[in-house]
């Protein structure tokens, strides 16, 4: 499940569906769970994944051309949802790929195959309202974008429609400079738990271990997910595990 | 002009953006809503138009070309006599005024034909402001012109070899530069398209095209028109020229889409006919999309960079399912013909866009009587298109003349680099 | 407007051409004669340019500019807005009307930029006519882009190889045409040069862009202009735009030739100023030539094709004889330098021809003062320059597009024989 | 001296000075001599010879390049004048060379080299009329140009201001098509004959032998200029002059 908060730091990682291959999917999301992460995101590959920065688009671009979908992605979560209980999977998509399999539907067989999350980054807040007593009904929570530019009011409402955790988008924009964690994080943090109660998932920018011992302490979640498709890209689903492994053993203890 | 009902149009637009663009496209549309019923703001549009683009454009007879083809009265709306040579420009320079007024020095766009992308190089240029436009690695190669001058203006062009490497990749990656710089950038969206404001916004600078119409038409022709024709690529070329006339039913309306090659997927780019687009919801709105099954955007085809678009105005969708506007469709080689024959009959020379609505153009008036009257919207020249044209009427010449030019290029370059 | 007396201005001007065309002239001169002072020719002529080629063009202030200049405010009167993209067209669509009225089925032109013969052609589909083009074939290969429309426009486009092979040897080329054909064929002459009554009846057609210029400035500045700029060619486009004050002495008028790479034979195209040019009669009339002792006519050179001309308009030679013109040069590498500026500065890409308007303007602007109005005739737009100022300018990328094109083309060509 | 009328048809041919050389000129009036002809232009070559067709156009430029000037056509005149007595010589240029020469001092200088016509192409009537008196003093003949599309009122005026003979332009046009000299071609000859007492010569599309044969009886002299010049360009002067004396030989007699 979800962390609670203030609970220590979890690792969120990623896999792109269909990215390097389906088969390839499988082994990777045990060597994630074996090396320690506790949350992963399964991508239904887009088209035109706009909120991607280039090595996810890339990598989307790669998984259409070997069987992504969504009906592979559902079909890969009955699968990896039953083998590893200890992991809690999130789907992670593009409205589109959704909306054209029909709403209703995808949100039933996602909760039916252990799905416990949904991110959405095309999505916007009005658009989900109507559907929370549907997705509460199947144990389906929406994780919802706040950015640093959300206004306080935007928050509250992000907030309220949010279930599981709230991913908080460290920075503004998809790709380029080195993310600060320093007070200003610090303080737009301190500003969204005015809100919530809910744990908050960091992501962007998120790519060492220092990265992850300044988040300690400060956010429940690291989505730590380009720099690990990467690793996959480059060195394999293998070494790529190993190197998350390592990475999590290295988080100092609050 | 139609307007949204928060941001939608029956069942298409809407605003389906990452949470962190949300702020600029509230930012925009405030301002927006507080400027577009204020007379004082359309003149200052109008006369910035008249001052620095040379509106009005004519509506211009076409006498010959009428008469030989023996139906209704055709006439151009020369969207062409425009500065940077296309409608583009009317939208652009609307969008300009907004800058100013938002205080931003950067401004980015996505550009297809390269036609908004000269265009929004030109504002800035002339506003003197930063700019970076996204272009499709592919469409850079059809019309390196375009490239040629938005460099030479000061832009900063990019090239985008994501995917097919056209004006929707273009497009998804203007929005990731804006994810990162939304407060001091503004993205000049080119179309009638993406999420709210821009449909509403587009559409209503753009409409400045059939306010002239409509008081042309009653001067020139003593009556409004029969029909009016515009190609559709994003839609707002179509939405300007159409945008007076929504509420007069007489006045039928007709927007002509890419054809391409064939109706085969990817061959083609028709969105509103022949159940080839369907619902879906992307680059940050609902429209109808070619896309396959699982929701993944299609590729598409034409002759013309400008219509090489996978989605459409929300806008036009819905029109075009409300009846009010009639979709129709020319393929390449129709659109050639009919670019010939504008050139050769009455000495213009249209952008290939544009000669889709030709092609759509004279279909129809050949159907009609001489009494009526069509207005095609000629929304741009063809200078642009030189090196797609030279491929489909081949001169020995032209081949000759760019070998020799290509090697005087290369000297060029090397005299620089020697010094 | 001037009038001639006897075809003459000062010592300037005549008609000495071959008998043969005697009664060609005559005619025109007579038909010329009986129009000239009808208000409803001059209605039927402005309404054409209204129609066809978008007039009035606009007056657009460079505020940006004229403020980093420090000077007077510079205001550009816009004829590349014209159709086709030059002030060039505005001569032509007034001689169609005369054609039109001698019932004559075809027309030739000489060209040296090309825009004169691409209005040409723009002309002769436009009305029906047959046209043949010469163009030096130094020039067909300086502006092949619009060798390439003419020929789609349907005109014969006829290189000519003697001499130094540019505008002055299409002229007497066009002229060898015309004694031939003097009977069915008008010689649609492009500039304010040659034999009575041309210098005259370009320059009535042309001084549509003052009389613009009038209105425009009394509206827009409160005042008329100190002082107007335009480069010389063959002079059209300053008489254009001298036209309507040439009474009014307050307002200075200003002349830019070709300064081009410097001041020895061959390497530029001054004729007024600097005792460059000395009185001659060729080519129809007696004014102001690039000549050697023996009165052989000599090289020009400039980076501009239309600027590279040996003759100069009869009426500017004796004006500037008079002092009421002042005649300025610019040399190419400033040329180059105002094009960019202007560009980049205010989003608005000149001809190269026109660049020397803005590089003599500019430099006098800046030693006036800011309560002071230049107008600056932009006779033209630059697309057609893309290849000279890319050789000017060199960018890798478009030296790879030319070969890639180059081979592209090569196929396209390939594949047509193929058929 | 120019021939009177309804004389024999006499040969007018063609120098261009400078063409193929200054001293080339030389031989090749003498050959021209030798073989019969009566009268020759000596042309100063132009930069801009619109009225001429492209074979003198070449010529020109090619002549200019070895010296052809004013001053070496003056100075050929000298010289040849005196040689071949039995030559009527006429100096043929476009207007300019000899404005800026001086027109008062070239026709004295051509009159004293013993040059007797003038042929301008492009100096009208108009312009010629006020010389008149200087010209008629210095016994230079003006030769003035008809040409099929001249009205009759101007052949008046252009008849009254010529001197020696009147050049007739055979057909419209500089280049192309092949002269017919039928009835119409009659009937122009005629209509100009109204207005004047003075021999004609007939230029342009002259070019053979048949040509000759049909001119004879009808005009004073035939200018048989391009053809030769073509063979001078092409086979030499020498060979040129052979033709032109085998082509006069063949002239049948009337
Ligand atoms: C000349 C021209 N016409 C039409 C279009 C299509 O765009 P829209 O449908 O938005 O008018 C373009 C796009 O670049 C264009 O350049
Ligand atoms: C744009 C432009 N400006 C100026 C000229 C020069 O001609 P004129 O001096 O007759 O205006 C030309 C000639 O081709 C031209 O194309």
């Amino acid at each position: 499940m979800f962390p609670t908060q203030y609970e220590d730091l979890q690792i969120m990682s990623h896999a792109v569906i269909g990215f390097p291959s389906l088969e390839e999917n499988e082994k990777a999301i045990a060597g994630l769970a074996e090396a320690g992460v506790k949350l992963i995101e399964l991508q239904v590959p887009f088209s035109d994944p706009v909120a991607d920065g280039h090595t996810l688009v890339n990598a989307c671009y790669e998984a259409l051309k070997h069987g992504g979908s969504v009906q592979a992605t559902l079909n890969l979560a009955t699968t990896v949802c039953a083998r590893h209980p200890e992991v809690t999977f999130v789907l992670m998509s593009y409205l589109n790929p959704l909306f054209r399999y029909g709403l209703q539907e995808l949100f039933e067989k996602a909760s039916a195959a252990g799905i416990k999350g949904m991110i959405v980054p095309d999505w916007p807040v009005e658009e989900i309202e109507p559907w929370l007593p549907t997705l509460d009904a199947l144990g389906l929570s929406p994780i919802l974008m706040v950015t640093p530019n959300t206004a306080a009011e935007r928050v509250e409402k992000i907030a309220k429609a949010s279930r599981g955790m709230i991913y908080v988008v460290s920075r503004m924009g998809v790709t380029g400079h080195e993310t600060q964690w320093g007070e200003k994080f610090q303080n737009y943090i301190a500003e969204i738990r005015k809100h919530t109660d809910l744990p908050l998932a960091v992501g962007f920018g998120v790519r060492t271990a220092k990265d992850l011992n300044a988040l300690t302490g400060k956010a429940e979640v690291a989505a730590f997910c380009s720099q690990y498709i990467e690793w996959q890209r480059d060195e394999g689903s293998e070494v790529a595990a190993n190197k998350m492994k390592s990475i999590i053993q290295e988080i100092d203890s609050p | 002009m139609i307007r949204s009902e928060n941001g939608y149009f029956g069942e298409f637009g809407g605003r389906f953006v990452p949470e962190i663009l949300l702020p600029a496209l509230t930012e925009l549309e405030d301002l927006f809503f507080g400027l577009r019923d204020d007379p004082a703001f359309w003149q200052e549009f109008v006369t910035l138009c008249q001052e620095f683009s040379g509106r009005p454009t004519p509506l211009t007879p076409l006498r010959r070309l009428s008469k030989q083809l023996g139906g209704a009265q055709i006439w151009l709306k020369r969207e062409d006599l425009n500065h940077s040579g296309a409608h583009k420009v009317n939208n652009v320079l609307g969008q300009g005024l907004l800058v100013q007024r938002m205080g931003k020095q950067r401004v980015i766009a996505e550009t297809g034909a390269g036609q908004h992308g000269l265009a929004t190089a030109i504002m800035a240029a002339r506003l003197g402001l930063e700019a970076t436009i996204y272009m499709g690695a592919e469409d850079i190669e059809r019309q390196y012109s375009n490239v040629f001058w938005m460099r030479q203006l000061g832009s900063d062009v990019v090239g985008v070899t994501t995917g097919a490497q056209t004006l929707k990749e273009a497009l998804d990656e203007a929005l990731r530069d804006w994810a990162a710089s939304v407060e001091t950038t503004h993205y000049v969206l080119g179309t009638a398209c993406g999420p709210a404001p821009f449909p509403e916004l587009v559409s209503y600078f753009q409409s400045i095209i059939s306010d002239e119409i409509k008081e042309q038409s009653m001067r020139q022709m003593g009556c409004l028109p029969d029909e009016i024709v515009a190609c559709v690529g994003g839609g707002s070329n179509a939405m300007g020229a159409f945008g007076a006339f929504l509420e007069i039913s007489e006045v039928n309306l007709v927007g002509v889409e890419a054809g391409g090659i064939s109706l085969e997927d990817g061959k083609h780019s028709i969105r509103l006919s022949q159940n080839t687009g369907e619902t879906g919801i992307a680059q940050g709105y609902k429209t109808l999309f070619l896309q396959n099954d699982d929701g993944q955007l299609g590729d598409t085809h034409s002759i013309a960079a400008g219509l090489d678009y996978v989605g459409v105005s929300p806008i036009l969708a819905h029109l075009s399912q409300q009846g009010r506007v009639i979709p129709e469709s020319a393929t390449d080689n129709e659109v050639t013909e009919a670019f010939s024959l504008l050139m050769k009959t009455e000495g213009i020379i249209p952008a290939l866009e544009s000669a889709h609505g030709l092609a759509g153009g004279f279909k129809r008036a050949k159907q009609m009587k001489p009494d009526q009257n069509v207005v095609i919207n000629l929304s741009g020249r063809g200078d642009k298109d030189i090196f797609t044209v030279a491929r489909a009427f081949p001169q020995r010449e032209w081949t000759e003349f760019l070998q020799r030019e290509a090697v005087r290029s290369t000297e060029a370059l090397a005299q620089k680099r020697g010094h």
